[in-house]
């Protein structure tokens, strides 16, 4: 078993370091007859809110050669009716169940931790944040699951906020990192023209150009932390998350890219087992 | 960090019920698409979808536009990438998806599609004993010929230059003479592929000849973005009167009167 | 023409919106036969510094899908040689030249100002700062350029450094900013094993990918700074250019795809020269 | 904020003369390369080079393994992108660039190549009235058919295996009975297309079997990385004795001398 949260007093073991990225995989039962779940350290759900929130207004996504924009809003029906929803499921699963949260204050966050007391189906929290939180605010939202509930908690941090975010956040007593959200760009959605303002695009970067950039931060950050790290960017292929591992990465979530080929979680979680049978004695 | 997987043996023994293939059999030029015959177990059904992989960051959505015994057609634009594919070679499907058109039982259908977007409609030009189309373009060089239809098939055509056939556009039919006016109260079943802009209002123009038309009278389908084709990625949302759902798993086939706002 | 110094004295006018970014064209002969380069609104040079620089160790290119990794270490031959060699061409050139200069002190950017006192070739500098450069030592540098020489100075910002350097620059007298630097990544060179630590590869990510954070950037920034901004990083295509002078952008350079369509330099000119005369009245 | 280009009708008068196309023949297996054939009005002369748009975000580097009258052939690994050109259609190229072999008024020509790297010699085959041909390779499947050559050719084979020819390497090759330190002293030009790593050990080879060789007596062939060709990029540079030079512009042929350190 690999250790996600061993400073955490009851941990959060998972069976194999590959898990889908918030947001890509739905809640759990979406691809019940495409990935066989057993392979997964653990399910991450989708960002889920205490309220219910809409999608963006469209268009949702661009494509950029290889590339990915997308901007969704992060719709979801609310915190109470997924619950309702997927309790049963996730009990029944077989694998962690991990809820990515997003939370404006630490008050709805405190209402969040609230919902989630006694409830059983959850083994893990990951805290979701936006591209420009300052550390005041990712810190007083971390303070308040701590205070609110017992689980273990990871942090997905910011691709531009790691600099400044990573290491209080560690300090202050995160779990464990996601290192990092996507990237935000921004793209034209048709040709400018003198005449009207040019019609754009704002949204998360998914692709294979993102995986350097991720490297480049966990080689930088991973000797520098006291806690464990998961890596997650454009991670689209064996040797990629070999990568990641090799420099001292715990896990790896893979994002966009298992909407194109969802065995790759199976594949990628049989290869690093079979790796990690050979290494030990 | 040495870990250890118990179920590894397990896991290929689960069916991965919709990772599958079609192999390719041939294209032929039907301008202004190309028509791509694919043979595969179990085509999706009309209405319904498969997720195909041509090398893009992103699966492409294929309707079928034909169905046989042994495969499907779809039609794509020149230059798709399915030209380098060679006979006999086979494509990575996820799929059939979604929610497609139900024409069992119906005596009269009613057709109802924009030129560009007819082709998910194809497969049910001979699936009930009497079928209307109403198919509307800019101009008549952007409309099928008429003679690519069964005979059996009543064309009605909507050109917006009045090139030919009745001069407007679909959402300008309100006229009692237009031929979707004329269409909707002799039909039992109405199915449509159009830009989802005009739903609304075709929703209110069934309200208006049938007075209650019972649920699923009218059944229209929706081409959005549709990434992962399970209800996974949330970016296929589309607004309805009960809330938001996904194109993917609650349609791609919807309701018409879900767009009764 | 266009303005890129509308704050200084003598002003750095450019006849067309389109430059190589420094580092991919050279000094101003190398593409002589490939490149007509009146089409050009300034000549970029390639980084040149006080001393000699060594070429990095190689490999210093990788190639992940459309994007590349590139790392040089920068080599040239230091000021002296390449003002003897090519002071004559860039007198000759036709167009403007802007000398890209490197220096990891104050006192070295003052005997780089010092040996082009008096230097007729040169009509500005841009100045090349590294990934993490502290806003104190960037300042020092560009005061150190502006109180020992006359020239227009441009500061090309790094990508991780626009949220910190961008302002205080165009505060202390930048007359323009280049946004920005490539973003640095990491890439393995082979395949993890459990053996041997794994070789890296570490430098600087050009390609289309790069182009939406550029925009997302500009988009944020250009309302923001009182100088003109030239845009740089992933501009592929003549819609990406547009795009860039839509959101207020006064010029881009082109990267790395001028290794493969040099003559992109002149479609993209003659593009928005057209552009240009259609929108005049 | 408008601006005019005065000299935007003059730009395209400017010869850009080192921006041309061939085009794609024909290809063939010739284990375990394809042997790929281009028609052009100019190819690059033995040693000098093309850079060729085959739509990868760098452009391949081709050195000609023949030369016709009407253009050249190139040896591509299977699986190449040109396996999707069809003849007739043409390739974007820059070039030809760098300095190449100088092979004039040569008697004795001695070619030294590994195996992997040989195409680039293949022109000079025939360029002397006799040719000596020392090839090395790891094991003998590694070879080409000697059948490959011509006849006037004579063929000195190394494995490191000893499977075929002389046992060793060309790095091993210090025995007064080696091939390549046989055939130093009896060439009266040497060009080669191996490992960098390998000339500092060749120079010092032809240092000593000829005391004070002229210069480019022994002409060494550099193959890396080369983005832009023209100089641009300085991603080629590589060590000489001389300080750094460009493979592209002051190669890839250089003078092995070069390389004593
Ligand atoms: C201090 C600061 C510095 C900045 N510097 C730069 C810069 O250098 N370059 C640049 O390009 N832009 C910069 N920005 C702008 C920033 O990146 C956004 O573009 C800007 O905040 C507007 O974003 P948006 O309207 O697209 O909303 P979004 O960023 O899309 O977010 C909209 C809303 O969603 C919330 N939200 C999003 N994700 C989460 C989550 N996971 N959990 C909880 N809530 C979430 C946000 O709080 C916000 O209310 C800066 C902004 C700030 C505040
Ligand atoms: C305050 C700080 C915060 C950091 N935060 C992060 C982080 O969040 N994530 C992360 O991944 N890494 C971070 N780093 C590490 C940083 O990005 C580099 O990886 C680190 O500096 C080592 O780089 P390098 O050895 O590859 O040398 P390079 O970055 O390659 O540079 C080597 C030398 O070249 C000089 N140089 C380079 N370009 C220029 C130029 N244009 N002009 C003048 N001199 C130049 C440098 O000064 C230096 O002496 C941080 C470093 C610092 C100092
Ligand atoms: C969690 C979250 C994620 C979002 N993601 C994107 C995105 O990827 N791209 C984008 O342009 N807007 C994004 N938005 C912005 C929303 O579409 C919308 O503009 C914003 O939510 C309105 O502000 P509010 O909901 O915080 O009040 C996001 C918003 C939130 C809260
Ligand atoms: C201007 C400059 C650019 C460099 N670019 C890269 C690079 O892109 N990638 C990299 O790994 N190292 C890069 N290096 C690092 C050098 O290859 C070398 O490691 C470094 O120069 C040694 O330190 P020093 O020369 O500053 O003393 C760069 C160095 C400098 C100074
Ligand atoms: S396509 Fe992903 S949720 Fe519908
Ligand atoms: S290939 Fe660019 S300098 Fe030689």
């Amino acid at each position: 078993m690999i250790e996600l949260a061993p400073n955490h007093k009851f941990g959060l073991p998972i069976a194999t370091p590959v898990l889908p990225a918030a947001g890509v995989f739905g809640y759990g039962d979406a691809y019940r007859d495409l990935v066989d779940y057993r392979c997964l350290g653990a399910l991450v759900t989708h960002p889920v809110s205490l309220h219910p929130r809409r999608a963006a207004y469209p268009p949702r996504i661009a494509v950029r050669g290889e590339h990915l924009l997308i901007h969704t809003g992060h719709p979801n029906p609310g915190l109470s009716a997924i619950l309702r929803q997927y309790r049963d499921l996730w009990e029944r699963l077989g694998v962690p169940v991990i809820l990515h949260v997003l939370a404006g204050t630490s008050a709805e966050m405190a209402e969040v931790m609230d919902k989630l007391s006694g409830e059983t189906a959850i083994q893990g929290i990951e805290l979701g944040l936006d591209e420009h939180t300052s550390v005041e605010k990712a810190l007083a939202l971390l303070r308040s699951i701590c205070l609110n509930s017992d689980l273990p908690v990871i942090v997905r941090v910011p691709f531009v906020g790691v600099s400044a975010l990573a290491s209080p956040l560690a300090e202050a007593g995160a779990d464990a990192l996601t290192l990092t959200s996507p990237p935000r760009g921004l793209l034209p959605l048709s040709e400018a023209s003198d005449d009207e303002p040019l019609p754009l695009m704002r949204g998360r970067l998914y692709g294979p150009a993102v995986f350097p950039l991720l490297l480049q931060q966990l080689s930088y950050w991973i000797p520098r932390l006291p806690v464990p790290v998961i890596a997650c960017g454009g991670i689209t292929s064996i040797a990629d998350a070999r990568a990641c591992l090799a420099l001292g990465a715990v896990a790896v979530q893979l994002d966009a890219v298992v909407w194109r080929h969802p065995d790759l979680l199976a594949t990628i979680a049989k290869e690093l087992a079979n790796d990690s049978d050979n290494a030990t004695p | 960090m040495g870990f250890h997987c118990p179920s590894l043996v397990a896991w290929n023994m689960v069916s991965m019920s919709k990772h599958t293939t079609a192999v390719f059999r041939e294209a032929h030029p039907e301008p202004p698409f190309w028509r791509v015959r694919f043979e595969m177990v179990n085509p999706p059904r009309p209405g319904c979808f498969l997720l195909a992989d041509f090398g893009a960051p992103l699966r492409e959505v294929l309707f079928p536009a034909a169905l046989h015994t042994e495969g499907f057609d779809v039609l794509v634009p020149p230059g798709h990438p399915v030209q380098r594919l060679l006979p006999g070679e086979s494509v990575d499907l996820l799929g059939p998806f979604g929610r497609g058109f139900q024409t069992e039982q119906v005596e009269r259908l009613l057709l109802v599609a924009e030129a560009q977007l007819l082709s998910p409609l194809l497969p049910l030009l001979e699936a009930a004993p009497m079928v209307t189309l109403v198919l509307a373009a800019p101009t008549r060089a952007l409309l099928p010929p008429a003679q690519r239809f069964p005979p059996s098939v009543e064309l009605h055509l909507i050109t917006q230059d009045g090139s030919v056939g009745y001069a407007g556009t679909l959402e300008t039919c309100h006229n009692a003479d237009s031929p979707l006016l004329e269409a909707i109260p002799w039909a039992d079943r109405l199915c449509a592929s159009c830009d989802p802009a005009f739903y609304p209002k075709l929703a209110r123009m069934v309200r208006q000849q049938r007075l209650n038309p019972p649920p699923n009278f009218a059944q229209v389908l929706i081409q959005v973005a549709m990434p992962c084709g399970v209800g996974a990625c949330e970016i296929c949302r589309v607004q309805t009167v009960n809330g938001e759902r996904r194109a993917c798993t609650d349609g791609p086939v919807f309701d018409v009167l879900d767009f009764v706002f």
